[in-house]
């Protein structure tokens, strides 16, 4: 007995220690915080011209479409499902919406507002359409979604090129760029300037849906309803809740979301193009980073959003320090490789 | 009990499906404050009942009729509107997901926003909770880490926050333990007092006496009869359900026990195994007694191999093994059934014979070759010798009922002529006949001489079975009892801690001073 | 115990390049450029004409048994390096146009999505068992293409190769859209002339192993330390050929060197505009010069609001266009191992230089003034 | 079950049960569209059906198909392996390197680009097996990683100069056949026989559709989970040698993307992608499908960009078809 009260006694300054550590990394959204901000200041400090505002900008800015684009993703995994599909897709609505605008043969008294709205506007519904459709294969006909996007990816990325036979679309009316990497317009802060400096149009886009997004999903029924359905079909279905209906949203809401970067990703430049990059390993990559299980049920947007701040981090941190430039992708291979395994021991460590 | 009414009737049900037919006129009610048991042998056709009961299927004909008025369930949350709420065997749950949140998940509280309202939500599940006199259970913990008592009474919780008139629970004791199996019964003396009408479904007949007020009785999807459960006997409920007199259903054969095959000494694996020492000796039976959490699977997973062991030596025979892997324990003829047929024993999907084979494949194999004659040998071998009930060896094992099921995983371990046989849980879930077949297969084994150790969490069948009871508490062996001395009383006093008997105690684990403290 | 020997070789795997990011990490003078390590040949300085280059001997390969079509009509095929980029569209645009001129000649462009050499190898080789009368390509790698060109040529099917050269033996002719030393004087030469000698500059390009921009920095290298070795090489960086790659490594340039630097050059048609569209949106317009290869359409606005002074290219349209013309005058019968120059119909006689070279001219400079005169 | 087999046995005449045993297979189905495609093919153009022409579609798809056989075994068990793009990719790498930087004799370096496949893939087994990392996001995380790898041992240069035996396996051929399909058709056998015949492919299946009931069966789990890693990063390696035996060049970026190409192949072969069922048949005629369209399409004077929208939908469709199909039969 007297063994036991020692032992006892003796835990208790440090489970104190643990129990702030286990906040700190009790949830894999600090955890990418810490790293990222730990990140930052290492860099910083070898380098300080990492701080300045433009290239904390650049930072955040930088992967805001991949982040925006990781918001459905998440829904997507939440619900237990993947979609490959969306490198093409961003890719494809981006070329659409640079030719909507581009589209000489509107009639003449609609105004270039109008046009630019629709710009601005259609693509996103296209991607909720495509959406609706994979949603479809996925559910009432039972195809699995890696089969279903895989399909997709191919097949979008064909029909673009047949269409655009490769050329790229110049000469966006200046009304147009909307999501180009300058300080907001018209905001006047008197205190933390430097602050909402750093505030862009992609990074405005980007926090904002995030936190839209983190408050659906955890304040709505459906969002809490995806969860459900990624947790437990069986007893998603018993509560009374259409795995085929939110399966349905998961995948039509990463079409809009998808459809939202592709704009974003367009207006931010002054050239768009059918390059093909594979942005969706870059999009699952953010999420499962993010904490995503991807087995479903489990993790949230904030996560990802962080998790596509941190890859665009390393990148540019690299670069800071001057890694041989060769080396680059292995570390940041390996880093991926180190976060995810983090992130596993942590969850077992919980289970137990 | 007077003014009791009639919640739920279910009259003249039939159901088919292609090639079965599953209900045949079925008549059954619930009424307010009442238990009523629902008893028959898989396949009578309980499941399809209750299923129709809760809005999983649609009934080919006859009504259903609830609170004086005829209803269509299209869906099951037709039924859960009309206030009637299911358990299943499987408990429905969301791992991931907080207490809180899987009791009101499709139904929580909102604010005026339309958006859930956590607080509530929370506050309303603490409610909830104590109204059912829990309140060791945070309502904020991820139902991944509870216990299977616990969740069953998030469960049970969850089907109450949808205000449940009629609560069916399925099989609700075959996952837990005594001491839950106490707690889950004054929950339900807590809902007959509140009004509730509860269907319970067990095969565990001396349940059905302890709480049940009507018992209904299905044999071949037709309807036998109801009774009054002060008025029936458990003989009579028995030949009612199988349609003929069983001889016993536990039917212990004499053995000649001989030398000592397996010998454990100090076997310690984390906190669920400590210092665990016995024998087992050839032609014996020997049951291990213990709620559920108190190392016995662990113990028979440890020395299986599963989770080797940290500390403390295993003897075959009276020579020295190490085990650090199930190959290496088949190797030395130890054999485990596990307790969960379906995750653990069997691959469902695949055929009988596939799974009879899995065990014995380089038996079956020259140079990693499977010899498919050998194969299909040993699956009809194992048929015919175990009489199981299937028509080839063909056929996916998924579609065989639970006796036959167990069958084939008892089969697959016999094809590896083990000496030792851990049989964990041997007759969870499996009807009353299936039940006696399983126990008087495992007395003939012990009479060929298999040394048989039988982890259960009936009482009743580890005292009707057992030469000797081992009893395991919080990862250690705290008692042992003959057959002559042993009685529910003491085994049972013995698993919960509060036992102090005399002479008993196993003086290996006496002499450890850790134990008394 | 094994469980603990397994995570530390796991670990000790993983980590091992971790432990030598010291010796990955870069000293200033031998930061890598993206150059190769072929011969360099860098033209005199400033306005000193170029020496005539020794005549080479033929050095191309030959189809065997090619039927006689000359002045027939003809089917060729275009398997330029992918399809989806500008830079290829334009190429596409200027065959159509010489096939249309020629009107005995039909072209189908066709190739893989992604830069990828054994795709492209694959559509060459389906091409050859379809049956065409000559092959145009611009090669995703010069050794890998060979073979299956060889096996064209050996099944009597011209050869004609544009843009980025295979082995010389895999192709009759190539059509050398600008040489690379003079590709590179002119990207050097803009520079200076807009900011001056000592001008502190750092580099896009698309891969470090995509050989056309490797060749380019190896003879800026050469060039700049002849004839500007006042000038600061600060870093090359990867890109790809993807816009938002490009856009975000030229900010990163710009970030990290900050006022230290005074250029970037662009070696891709898609790094040029993308690291002029970072400038203007930092708004550095006149702090940072661009520079590059980019095609007119997509520096337009750049050029015209004054952030971009100069633009090198050669017309892509043309490079096309000769390709055809090439293709057609050796099916005809009327160019030939040997000869020193080739009728080009609007672009008149072509220069054979190098071999098996055919020089489309001196790369272009756009400038404000003229590149609204172009559309491509 | 019982009833309903011998009812369907009364009613349909021998043919067409015949007909109905193929299609109740995943490889039946696909069997069939196969060659519905391949008809449709050959009246397109007479250039097609040629032995010359077939054999040398052999030629062009052994790379992808050395793949797609452990990654049928990948699949089987429940598991994915994306990272064999850049095992690839790596292991040519590190052919070039051994050979030219380091100095080796060429069949050393061959062993050793062979060698460092399998131990690549072993990496990715031990990351999956002892870490608990979901296949998906352990293999994401090495092909960024080995690729990464082949960049910077490349240094971006590539090896080139390889005396003319080297190119035996890639361009030369025996008996009017390309010699890498030799090999081809030795792994399809080999697979097919190690998947339905032997012990070690029975644990597969009992590993896709039950782990936990195949570990408390005896079955070495995570050992038969390295060995098919690592037997998948030695086929990428073995894919990579006769890349570069085709090609004549290393380069840090080859292979890139095959993975889709090979799990392509798998899933439109009928192979489950839950894990459980599937067979090296099925892989096998998903293979020649996918490659006899590419192939037939751009002999018929179909482009690039046209022919990847109907390799996509043929995915989807067959998959539906499929899908269709079996639950008809199993009047599910």
């Amino acid at each position: 007995m007297a063994s036991v009260t020692q032992t006892v006694s003796m835990r208790r300054p440090r489970s104190q220690v643990s129990s702030v550590l286990r906040t700190i990394f009790g949830s894999q959204e600090s955890v990418l915080l810490v790293v990222l901000v730990l990140l930052i200041a290492y860099v910083g400090h070898s380098n300080s011209g990492f701080l300045a505002t433009r290239n904390m900008v650049n930072v955040f800015a930088g992967y805001a479409y991949i982040a925006i684009a990781a918001l459905g993703m998440t829904m997507v995994i939440v619900t237990g499902n993947i979609d490959i599909s969306v490198g093409s897709l961003m890719v494809t609505l981006s070329m659409l919406s640079g030719a909507l605008v581009t589209y000489k043969g509107y009639p003449s008294w609609l105004p270039l507002d109008a046009i630019i709205g629709i710009s601005w506007l259609l693509p996103i519904v296209i991607g909720a359409l495509i959406g609706a459709i994979i949603g479809f294969f996925v559910t009432y006909l039972r195809i699995p979604a890696i089969v279903v996007t895989l399909g997709f990816l191919s097949i979008l990325k064909g029909v673009l090129i047949m269409v655009s036979q490769g050329e790229r679309i110049t000469g966006m009316p200046t009304g147009y760029a909307l999501a180009q990497r300058r300080p907001l317009q018209g905001l006047d802060f008197p205190i933390f300037e430097d602050f909402f400096r750093m505030l862009t149009m992609p990074v405005f886009f980007m926090v904002f849906l995030m936190i839209v997004v983190a408050l659906w999903m955890r304040y709505s029924p459906t969002g809490r309803a995806m969860y459900a359905v990624g947790g437990n079909a069986e007893a998603a279905r018993l509560s009374g809740i259409s795995e085929h209906r939110i399966v349905m949203t998961a995948f039509i809401l990463n079409g809009v979301f998808v459809g939202i970067a592709a704009v974003l990703n367009a207006t931010q430049f002054s050239v768009i193009q059918v390059t093909l990059p594979p942005i969706e390993l870059q999009i699952i990559t953010a999420t499962v980073v993010g904490g995503v299980s991807i087995l479903g049920g489990t993790g949230t947007v904030v996560g990802a959003v962080l998790a596509a701040i941190l890859l665009n981090t390393i990148t540019k941190a690299l670069v800071f320090l001057d890694i041989s430039p060769f080396w680059t992708r292995a570390i940041q291979g390996l880093m991926i490789l180190v976060t995810v395994l983090a992130d596993l021991i942590r969850r077992q460590r919980q289970a137990e | 009990m007077a003014d009791s009414q009639t919640l739920l009737e279910l009259k003249h049900i039939s159901k088919s499906f292609p090639g079965v037919k599953a209900l045949d006129d079925v008549s059954f009610d619930v009424r307010s404050g009442e238990v009523h048991a629902l008893l028959g042998e898989n396949g009578a056709g309980k499941s399809t009942l209750i299923k129709i009961a809760s809005g999983v299927y649609q009934p080919d004909g006859g009504e259903i009729v609830v609170g004086g008025k005829a209803v269509r369930f299209g869906s099951p949350r037709d039924a859960q509107v009309h206030g009637i709420a299911t358990i299943y065997q499987e408990l429905l749950l969301y791992p991931e997901l907080s207490v809180a949140e899987n009791i009101f998940m499709g139904h929580a509280p909102r604010t005026r926003l339309g958006a859930v309202n956590w607080p509530e939500m929370r506050r309303k599940a603490e409610e909830l909770l104590a109204s059912l006199n829990i309140h060791d259970l945070d309502v904020t913990t991820k139902v991944g880490r509870l216990t299977v008592g616990n969740r069953q009474r998030v469960e049970i919780a969850k089907a109450l926050s949808m205000n449940a008139r009629v609560l069916i629970m399925d099989e609700p004791t075959a996952a837990i333990t005594e001491a839950d199996v106490e707690r889950l019964f004054e929950i339900i003396r807590l809902l007959k007092g509140r009004e509730v009408g509860v269907v319970y479904i067990s095969h565990r007949l001396h349940e059905v006496f302890d709480i049940g007020d009507r018992v209904t009785v299905l044999r071949d999807g037709r309807y036998i009869a109801t009774k009054a459960v002060a008025e029936t006997t458990e003989d009579e409920l028995v030949n009612m359900m199988v349609g003929r007199t069983l001889d016993t259903m536990f039917p212990k054969l004499e053995t000649q026990v001989g030398e000592v095959v397996l010998e454990v000494r100090g076997l310690s694996r984390g906190r669920m195994v400590r210092d665990v020492s016995f024998q087992l000796r050839a032609g014996e039976i020997v049951g291990m007694a213990g709620l559920v959490g108190s190392g016995r699977s662990e113990v028979a997973q440890t020395i299986f191999g599963l989770t080797p062991p940290q500390a403390g030596t295993i003897l075959m025979r009276g020579r020295e093994i190490k085990i650090k892997s199930p190959r290496q324990a088949m190797r030395y003829g130890i054999a485990y059934l596990p307790e969960d047929r379906g995750t653990q024993g069997l691959i469902r999907q695949m055929e009988l014979r596939h799974n009879t084979s899995l065990t014995v494949l380089r038996d079956l194999s020259r140079a990693g070759f499977i010899n498919r004659q050998k194969e299909m040998q040993l699956a009809q071998s194992t048929i015919e010798k175990l009489s199981i009930r299937a028509y080839s060896p063909l056929q996916i094992v998924g579609k065989l009922s639970g006796g036959n099921q167990q069958k084939v995983v008892v089969g697959k371990w016999l094809a590896t002529r083990p000496r030792v046989l851990i049989v964990d849980e041997p007759t969870r879930g499996i009807d009353v006949g299936a039940k006696a077949e399983i126990h008087r297969l495992l007395s003939e084994l012990a009479q060929q001489g298999l040394a048989i150790l039988m982890i259960s969490s009936e009482l009743p069948e580890i005292l009707g079975m057992s030469d000797r009871i081992l009893v395991m508490r919080e990862g250690r062996l705290v008692a042992e009892f003959s057959r002559a001395e042993a009685t529910q009383e003491n085994v049972g006093m013995a698993m919960m801690g509060n036992w102090t008997g005399n002479g008993n105690t196993l003086k290996v684990q006496a002499d450890g001073a850790a134990w008394q403290a | 115990m094994r469980k603990f020997v397994v995570l530390t070789l796991v670990l000790s795997f993983i980590l091992a390049p971790l432990a030598a990011l010291p010796a990955v990490a870069q000293e200033e003078e031998k930061r890598w450029d993206g150059a190769d390590d072929l011969p360099v040949n860098p033209l005199p300085c400033g306005d000193e004409p170029a020496p005539e280059p020794e005549p080479k001997e033929y050095d191309g390969g030959q189809p065997v048994n090619p039927p006689d079509l000359a002045g027939k009509e003809i089917t060729l095929v275009d398997v330029p390096k992918l399809i989806g980029i500008g830079y290829f569209a334009a190429t596409t645009k200027g065959q159509q146009e010489a096939a249309e001129e020629l009107g005995n000649v039909k072209v189908t462009t066709d190739a893989p999505t992604e830069a990828n050499i054994d795709e492209q190898i694959t559509f060459i080789d389906n091409y050859i068992t379809r049956g065409v009368d000559g092959i145009l390509f611009a090669a995703n790698d010069p050794v890998a293409i060979t073979p299956v060109l060889k096996k064209a040529l050996e099944q009597g099917i011209r050869v004609v190769g544009y843009d980025a050269n295979s082995l010389p033996e895999g192709r009759e002719w190539f059509v050398n859209q600008a040489e690379f030393n003079g590709i590179a004087k002119a990207l050097l030469d803009s520079l200076a002339a807009e900011k001056g000698e000592d001008a502190k500059f750092g580099i896009v390009t698309s891969t470090f192993t995509t050989p056309n921009q490797a060749r380019w920095i190896a003879e800026m290298w050469a060039y700049a330390k002849e004839c500007h070795p006042d000038m600061v090489w600060l870093e090359t960086l990867e890109a790809q050929e993807d816009y938002n790659l490009s856009f975000e490594q030229a900010n990163t340039l710009i970030d990290k060197y900050g006022d230290e630097l005074d250029g970037l050059f662009g070696m891709t048609s898609v790094a040029t505009p993308a690291a002029a569209d970072a400038v203007t949106q930092a708004g550095l317009c006149g702090e940072v010069a661009v520079v590059g290869l980019a095609t007119p359409n997509a520096m337009k606005p750049f050029v015209n609001s004054g952030c971009v002074k100069s633009v090198v290219l050669w017309n892509p349209v043309d490079l096309g266009y000769a390709a055809v013309y090439v293709m057609r005058q050796v099916v005809d019968g009327n160019f030939k191992p040997g000869d020193t120059e080739v009728e080009a119909g609007r672009l008149g006689k072509l220069k054979v230089v190098n071999g098996s070279e055919v020089l489309l001219g001196p790369p272009f400079i756009y400038t404000a003034e003229n590149i609204n005169d172009f559309d491509f | 079950m019982a009833t309903r087999e011998t009812s369907l046995k009364k009613s349909s005449p021998a043919l067409f049960q015949q007909v109905q045993g193929v299609l109740r297979t995943q490889e039946g189905v696909l069997l069939i569209i196969t060659i519905i495609s391949v008809l449709i093919l050959a009246t397109q153009t007479d250039k097609f059906l040629t032995v010359k022409n077939l054999l040398n579609q052999g030629r062009l798809m052994t790379e992808i198909g050395l793949i797609a056989l452990p990654m049928t075994f990948i699949i089987i068990t429940g598991g994915i392996d994306l990272s064999v793009g850049s095992i690839v990719g790596l292991s040519a790498i590190m052919l070039g390197y051994s050979w030219h930087n380091l100095g080796f004799p060429l069949e050393v370096a061959i062993a050793i680009a062979l060698g460092i496949g399998a131990l690549a893939g072993a990496i990715n087994g031990l990351i999956i097996t002892r870490f608990r990392v979901p296949p998906l996001i352990a293999t994401l995380a090495t092909l960024a990683f080995y690729r990464g790898l082949a960049e910077g041992i490349a240094q971006a240069r590539s090896v080139t100069g390889y005396p003319a035996w080297f190119f035996d396996l890639g361009q030369r051929e025996t008996l009017g056949i390309p010699n890498q399909l030799y090999f081809l058709v030795i792994g399809i056998v080999i697979s097919a026989i190690l998947l339905s015949r032997t012990t070690f492919g029975r644990s597969l299946y009992a590993i896709g559709n039950n782990e936990l009931a195949a570990r408390f069966s005896g079955i070495p789990v995570n050992r038969n989970k390295v060995l098919i890693y690592a037997f998948s990063g030695f086929m990428s390696g073995f894919a990579g040698y006769v890349l570069v035996s085709r090609v004549s060049t290393t380069r840090s970026d080859m292979g890139s993307g095959w993975e889709l190409d090979a799990i392509a192949a798998v899933v439109l072969g009928g192979t489950s992608i839950t894990g459980g069922t599937g067979s090296i048949l099925g892989t096998t005629i998903g293979l020649v499908l996918i490659q006899l369209l590419k192939n037939g399409l751009a002999l018929s004077g179909v482009t690039g960009d046209a022919t990847i929208v109907v390799i996509g939908s043929v995915l989807i469709l067959s998959t539906l078809i499929n899908i269709v199909v079996q639950r008809r039969l199993r009047g599910v």
